[in-house]
């Protein structure tokens, strides 16, 4: 029997981890193995380079539970891959595709094949990992220099300390009996167990470091921002175009809008319908509306409220009796510049040829800017209706009400 | 060594006794040293410094050619209308292709117990994962907007939308993504003993601390052999169906369409049968020059090589007789678009890669029928190199002439690769061949234990005969 | 003892690797859903515009429509930053010597554009029509919100895909009486899922989901 | 390794003797019996008449000829693969090839009816409805009664020499006990492997996917073929196990053999899937007139309905019944298994053939949904009784193990692992 290597390095004050035998090939050893295992040892092992058909039985070793796991983790990327496609595809975005049914079985099954396979490899690879508690890097055993033969040609018995019958003295006899070819003692030298402290301050940087960005996040969502969105691919989501009311450096004035060209019009522009578009024939401002393009209506009376509260309203007020809130505002500044607006309902503006209000609003007059760039012609008439409506109703009586209304009125 | 190796050979033809696997006189500790000696000499041969420095070089070729790519678009190449699946797409197919053999001969063989594959998987697994990964570079620089190909997997997005999972292109993603994971998990969990065997061995620190990380604190256990041994029966099992799965959804990607040529029902196993039999032409390709530079001999047995070379044949007959189904059928149909597709394969434009396709894939395989040929390693390599050959060009013929000569007489048109497409090509060679050589260079090139395990010893009877 | 190359403490790397990589999944999610989301990189950004036009002063105090300045909502694609000229409707005659306003006199004078920044800018991949939306119930205040308090307009919707899609298929949960659109501040008397409901039908309101709707 | 002396055969009850003529003529008879009231339902007319007993009696032959050629491909991959663990059981196969004669005389109402260019099977062997009908004209080179009537006699000259050569050389070598036999065997099985491929292939179009002259496949005869192993090894299963309750093989034929027997079976349950998915998949993904159509009339109405039985009773159940260790290793749940998928298979094949009754399977509006009638069932058991009788006769004079197989002794000493 050869001495352990440990005593003759003088480590035997490290405990004693168990004790090593080492056998001449598998036949020896599946014979050694039924051995200790009558013996009624367990916590212990063969040691092999290669599978050795039999050991099982000779063990005892059980069947692994191993094909369940896998078989779960199959069923779980099977119904993963199911909930998945169906999910997706069938009901959160349903999207019709060549006229494929959203979740059909023949066009699904490839993905709940692939998933099945993926998970149960899965299953298969990191359960038999887990349940041979790999990895595992330190093993009192390795400490054999004899034991290094195992993934060359060594076939060997380990029985560990802790084995409640164990007994080196009675061990060493019972492996000298099967015959083998050499037994050793292994010690476990290293009793720092604990992880060293670096690790742990690098899994704190590490762990602040994440925070950062995580604290720039929580930052963005609270704050605003004067920078635009961030773009973390550029892509397409500016491509080299003109683009209506942007900057274009292909012109030479900058624009990318481009102002009409001199000397021409647009066909809307040209002046077919003078009554119509100027409110003014052979020179003379038009007393009616020009009903045969254009026929009054209520839907036209509701149009012209809705033009004339946008535009109109902000100096003329919602009465038309001058006192809108941007006048208010303007007067209450005191600066000089400013003239209050007319008073639509006045009898001055009630007597006027609508073709007058017409042009007003197109071309200005005095201080009145010009809406003509901004309101259309129909918009132009249904705000003259409207304000002819305005000037009836600002200055009504109650005669003008239908008798059956009146009651209502008091 | 002649003597015992001829001897494995002839033993191989007597049906009155099994010859054994491996050369007779090797025991386990010859098997150990003979493989782990490749990744511990301290210098590699002369050849593979070359080869690898002709790989590294095509291979940064290829990246220079990618960011190019990336940079100014896929115009650069020679995909346009009509053909828009060009170099990129015959690669992808090509180089799945390729990567079948290796789960095959780990899987399929395994559970065929055919054993003599413990000698050649590792290789064949290895040169797996590396042909799928020069795979799914194209179809990965083919979105144009690589990085957008995220967009592929369904992860919940700012868009609030999904993939398609009707598409077969989809499918793809799934299911080489499956195969690549699951390739490399299967390769890696059967080197795990055998880094066991390189961390036990190592003289300095880095093998030390390298192969002591990879081998997990592999111990041989027999309580783990036993979980292991399970564990491994199950990868094969579902590798195998997954194998038969990526080259059918590959060939999906073709057949659901209604372009003649490409809409055939046989499809599905016919890429199947090509691609086991253009990763066999390339397992044979790398073997045999391997064997002789890093004396494997021994292991890898003139049997093994011959044994292959039937697989490519059988093989080869199956790929023979999809290309006579389709024309068969496609006349048989009587449908004038499908007629006119196989006509103009065989004497239209294209009809020079058509025939390149049929002498490399049917005709020139013909000569494995004679046991002296498929034997001579000359006439091994001349053939598998034909077949490498012959089945890029199946699936450029598959993708370009259907797509050429569509419904629409008006979009015809004619393809032809930019030097872009040709360089990438060669720059996925090197790719490949860098990964290779790498592996050649550090890893357990054979299944050290699997080899163990087949040999007569292992079955305990040995000693008892002594 | 040199056999032994790795020391006691490397076996708990395993439940450590288990953990961190249990950490960073936790983390990966927390990120994408919220670092990520659109409602952290796209909401909130408020320019520095170059003349300090108050949207609060003229739309909320002044109680002007939205449609005086952005006159072409309701007709194009855009709803129209205002020419000059239409600040000057007032401003010929109101705070004529603000020097706030100096650049707008400039821009008057001599035809040069205000630089504005534009702050609700979806990528130029996306079409966008206002006037299909306006006039169709959806009002100004479901993208662009409360603007009329806004002193500096900043964007408040995330404008993503998703966020647009989300009305796209649940257009109920927003239409607004058609005449109320531009009325920023109001609320609906009852219930807004049975006025959109309502109003999806009166209005026939059925929104396209397709990718070629908004890319064309 | 530790090789039981395969000596231990010759003690086993290894033939079927007075059980083989007994089996001779119950089969025989009965077979024959249902046939003739089937013909005489045909003729008389009853729902469909003779063109329903012809499509009756051609799902019946698919049927045993699909179990045969599956024992083809047994005897050929064997030998191609030299396997060694299938020794003590291949003579169950040979045995089954060796009715390849009697399937031939079987074959002639089928080859009478199209020379006699009756429609009501075959619609292109009938010249009325072959000239009116545009594609059936454009295919005419390939399907007309003359050439159909050549390829038959070649397809059967060849599967009868492949079965004279492989039973005979294998009874022979019983005598003989040469190993060269085998390696003889093993040299030409390459070349009969492909024979056998191409033959089948052809047979399968010609007898039922040129039922519907309009539709095509190119994977059809994989599917065909994909069935005929399932077919064979449910039917060699069964075949073992009744022999065995009678006493016979129990020595040669270990739970090993079944396990495996069950395992090509599991693996072939797996591929006739796959194949079936890859045909109907593409065709329905595609959805292209050419094609459509064919699977139009088997996936709606009752035919669907059947349709989905096959998806989950012939693919889905047995796959998981048939995938546990312990369910290959017990008879009784292998013999039931084995059971399930003949019949799976019948209904397989009668899912393929019948829709065609009645020109429904092209161009036709209304689908017509299963009609079963006693005339199916007569037919299809007739054929199936006539074959075990055949079975019977080829095997009742030989032994039912090789037992100067050079490989016995490996096999009988196999084990799973």
């Amino acid at each position: 029997m050869q001495a352990s290597a440990n005593t003759d390095h003088g480590e035997a004050s490290a405990p004693l981890a168990g004790i090593l035998a080492e056998f001449d090939g598998p036949g020896a050893l599946k014979k050694a193995a039924t051995r200790v295992r009558d013996a009624g040892f367990t916590r212990w092992d063969c040691y092999s380079p290669f599978p050795v058909h039999g050991i099982d039985p000779a063990m005892g070793v059980r069947p692994t539970i191993l094909p369940w796991i896998i078989l779960g983790m199959g069923l779980t990327g099977l119904t993963i891959a199911t909930v998945l496609q169906w999910w997706t595809n069938g009901v959160d975005y349903p999207f019709l595709i060549s006229g494929k049914p959203l979740f059909g079985l023949p066009a699904n099954i490839p993905i709940m094949f692939e998933l099945t396979i993926l998970l149960s490899a899965f299953g298969a690879f990191f359960g038999s990992l887990i349940l041979n508690d790999l990895p595992r890097f330190y093993r009192p055993i390795f400490s054999s220099k004899r034991f290094r033969k195992v993934t060359d040609n060594g076939f060997f018995i380990g029985i560990d300390a802790n084995d409640p019958q164990f007994d080196p003295n009675k061990i060493k006899t019972l492996f000298a009996d099967m015959g083998t070819m050499g037994v050793e003692e292994f010690y476990d030298h290293d009793n720092r167990a604990a992880l060293p402290r670096p690790i742990f301050r690098v899994g704190m940087i590490l762990f602040l470091l994440g925070l950062i960005p995580l604290a720039f996040a929580v930052k963005s969502r609270h704050s605003t921002s004067s920078q635009p969105r961030w773009h973390f691919w550029r892509d397409m989501d500016f491509q080299p175009v003109v683009r209506a009311q942007r900057a274009s450096a292909f012109f030479p004035d900058g624009r990318a809008l481009r102002p009409q060209v001199e000397g021409t019009l647009a066909r809307e522009q040209a002046d077919k319908d003078p009554h119509l578009n100027q409110g003014k024939v052979n020179g003379k401002l038009v007393t009616t509306f020009p009903k045969a393009v254009l026929p009054l209506s209520m839907e036209m009376m509701v149009r012209g409220r809705d033009r004339f509260n946008t535009y109109c309203a902000p100096c003329h007020g919602r009465d038309g009796k001058g006192k809108g809130l941007v006048a208010t505002r303007a007067s209450s500044l005191g600066e000089g510049t400013w003239v209050p607006p007319s008073n639509l309902t006045d009898a001055r503006i009630a007597k006027m040829p609508v073709g007058e209000i017409y042009q007003t609003i197109r071309y200005g007059v005095r201080n009145m800017p010009k809406y003509g760039p901004q309101i259309e012609v129909r918009d132009r008439w249904a705000i003259v209706a409207y304000i002819r409506a305005l000037q009836r109703s600002q200055n009504a009586s109650i005669k003008d009400v239908p008798e059956a209304d009146r009651g209502k009125l008091k | 060594m002649t003597n015992e190796l001829s001897r494995v050979d002839f033993l191989a033809d007597d049906p009155t006794q099994r010859a054994p696997l491996v050369s007779p006189d090797l025991e386990f500790k010859d098997v150990t040293q003979t493989v782990c000696e490749v990744a511990e000499k301290p210098k590699p041969p002369k050849a593979w410094y070359v080869a690898f420095g002709i790989s590294l070089a095509l291979t940064g070729m290829l990246f220079s050619m990618i960011a190019y790519l990336i940079i100014a678009g896929v115009g650069v190449w020679g995909n346009n209308s009509p053909a828009f699946w060009g170099f990129p797409i015959v690669n992808f197919v090509f180089w799945v292709g390729i990567g079948h053999a290796g789960t095959l001969i780990s899987a399929i063989l395994f559970l065929f117990r055919q054993k003599w594959r413990t000698s050649i998987n590792r290789f064949a697994e290895a040169m797996t994962i590396f042909a799928v990964v020069c795979a799914g570079l194209f179809p990965g620089i083919h979105v144009g907007r690589v990085w957008f190909a995220y967009w592929l997997f369904p992860i919940p997005n700012q868009m609030e939308m999904w993939p398609n999972f009707r598409s077969p292109l989809l499918w793809d993603v799934f299911a080489v993504g499956t195969y690549a994971t699951v390739s490399l998990l299967f390769w890696y969990f059967g080197m795990i003993p055998d880094l066991a065997s390189l961390r036990d061995r190592a003289k300095g620190k880095i093998g030390k601390l390298l192969y002591g990380i990879f081998s997990l604190g592999w111990s041989g256990s027999a309580r783990h052999w036993h979980r292991y041994e399970r564990a491994y029966l199950i990868l094969a099992a579902l590798a195998t169906p997954l194998v038969l799965s990526v080259h059918s959804v590959v060939s999906f990607d073709f057949a659901v369409a209604q372009l003649p040529g490409w809409h055939a029902t046989i499809l599905p196993p016919y890429f199947v049968a090509g691609a086991i039999f253009s990763g066999f032409a390339m397992v044979v390709t790398l073997m045999l020059p391997a064997r002789l530079f890093f004396g494997l001999q021994k292991i890898v047995t003139m049997r093994h090589i011959e044994n292959m070379n039937k697989v490519i044949l059988a093989t080869g007959m199956m790929v023979g007789y999809s290309y006579a189904m389709e024309f068969f059928i496609s006349w048989y149909s009587g449908a004038p678009a499908e007629r006119f597709v196989f006509i103009n394969r065989a004497f239209g434009n294209y009809a020079w890669a058509y025939w390149i396709m049929v002498s490399c894939n049917v005709l020139i395989p013909q000569l494995f029928w004679f046991k002296k040929l498929r034997r001579n390693p000359w006439v091994i390599m001349f053939v598998v190199l034909f077949v490498n050959v012959g089945m890029w060009f199946e699936r450029f013929v598959i993708a370009v002439t259907s797509l050429t000569r569509d419904f629409t007489p008006a979009s015809w048109g004619y393809f032809s690769p930019t030097w872009i497409d040709i360089g990438m090509l060669v720059g996925s060679f090197g790719l490949f061949f860098t990964l290779f050589l790498l592996f050649l260079r550090f890893l357990p090139i054979v299944a050290i234990s699997e080899v163990k395990g087949v040999m007569p010893q292992a079955h305990g009877h040995h000693e008892e005969g002594h | 003892m040199e056999q032994q190359f790795f020391p006691k403490w490397t076996n708990k790397i395993r439940n450590l690797l288990g953990a961190g990589a249990g950490a960073l999944g936790v983390y990966a999610v927390i990120f994408f859903t919220y670092a990520a989301s659109p409602k952290t990189i796209n909401v909130g950004y408020q320019p520095e515009q170059p003349v300090p036009f108050s949207h609060a002063l003229h739309a909320g105090e002044l109680g002007m429509d939205c449609r005086y300045c952005h006159n072409t909502v309701e007709k194009a694609a855009l709803a129209a930053v205002p020419p000059t000229e239409t600040c000057m409707n007032c401003h010929a005659r109101i705070r004529t010597k603000s020097p706030k306003l100096a650049l707008v006199r400039e821009s008057f004078m001599t035809g040069k554009g205000i630089p504005w920044v534009k702050v609700h800018d979806l990528p130029d991949y996306v079409k966008f029509n206002h006037s299909a939306h306006v006039t169709r119930g959806v009002s100004c205040v479901s993208c662009h919100g409360r603007v009329d308090q806004m002193e500096k307009v900043r964007q408040v919707k995330p404008l993503s895909m998703g966020w647009c899609l989300n009305c796209h298929r649940n257009p109920e949960a927003v239409l607004c009486p058609k005449n109320k659109v531009t009325d920023l501040a109001w609320k609906p008397k009852e219930s807004q899922e049975t006025l959109g409901a309502r109003l999806r039908k009166e209005y026939k309101i059925n929104p396209p989901t397709s990718c070629s709707t908004c890319h064309q | 390794m530790n090789h039981p002396n395969p000596e231990v055969v010759l003690n086993d009850d290894r033939h079927l003797g007075p059980l083989g003529p007994k089996i001779l003529r119950t089969m025989g008879g009965l077979g024959l019996l249902l046939l003739i009231v089937g013909l005489i339902l045909g003729i008389t007319g009853t729902e469909g008449g003779m063109s329903r007993f012809l499509f009756a009696y051609t799902t019946g032959f698919a049927f045993i000829l699909s179990i045969a050629l599956g024992a083809m491909f047994f005897v050929l991959v064997n030998h191609l693969t030299r396997a060694g663990w299938c020794a003590s059981s291949r003579r169950i196969a040979e045995i089954t090839l060796g009715t390849m004669p009697i399937l031939a005389v079987l074959f002639l109402p089928i080859l009478v009816s199209v020379l006699m260019g009756y429609g009501g099977l075959f619609s292109w062997a009938d010249h009325g409805i072959a000239s009116k009908d545009h594609l059936i004209h454009l295919k005419a080179g390939y399907l007309n009664p003359v050439f159909f009537a050549i390829r038959w006699v070649i397809y059967f000259a060849i599967w009868i020499q492949l079965s004279k050569y492989y039973l005979g050389n294998s009874l022979r070598q019983d005598d003989s006990g040469d190993p060269a036999l085998t390696s003889r065997m093993q040299k030409w099985s390459a070349l009969s492997t492909l024979l056998f491929a191409l033959t089948l292939t052809f047979a399968s179009f010609d007898l039922l996917m040129s039922l519907d002259p309009h539709w095509f496949s190119t994977i059809f005869g994989v599917y065909y073929f994909a069935g005929s192993v399932i077919a064979f090894q449910a039917f060699g299963i069964l075949a073992m196990v009744l022999l065995q309750r009678k006493g016979k093989l129990e020595k040669s034929v270990s739970i090993e053999h079944f396990h495996d027997w069950g395992k090509l079976l599991f693996a072939f349950v797996f591929f006739w899937g796959y194949i079936a998915y890859s045909q109907f998949m593409l065709i329905w993904y595609a959805n292209i007139p050419e094609e459509t159509g064919w699977f139009h009339v088997r996936i709606t109405g009752s035919w669907g309905g059947v349709a989905l039985i096959l998806v989950f009773a012939h693919f889905v159940i047995p796959f998981a019944g048939l995938m546990s260790r312990h369910a290959k290793r017990n008879l009784a749940s292998l013999s039931f298994w084995a059971m399930w998928m003949l019949i799976m298979h019948c209904i397989d094949l009668y899912w393929v053939v019948m829709p065609n009754q009645g020109g429904h399977g092209h161009g036709s509006e209304s689908i017509p949904g299963v009609h079963f009638q006693a005339v199916d069932l007569l037919a299809i058991l007739g054929l199936f009784s006539l074959f075990v009788a055949g079975v019977a006769y080829v095997g009742r004079h030989c032994s039912l193990v090789a037992i100067k197989e050079p490989r016995l002794a490996e096999s009988l000493a196999f084990e799973n692992v």
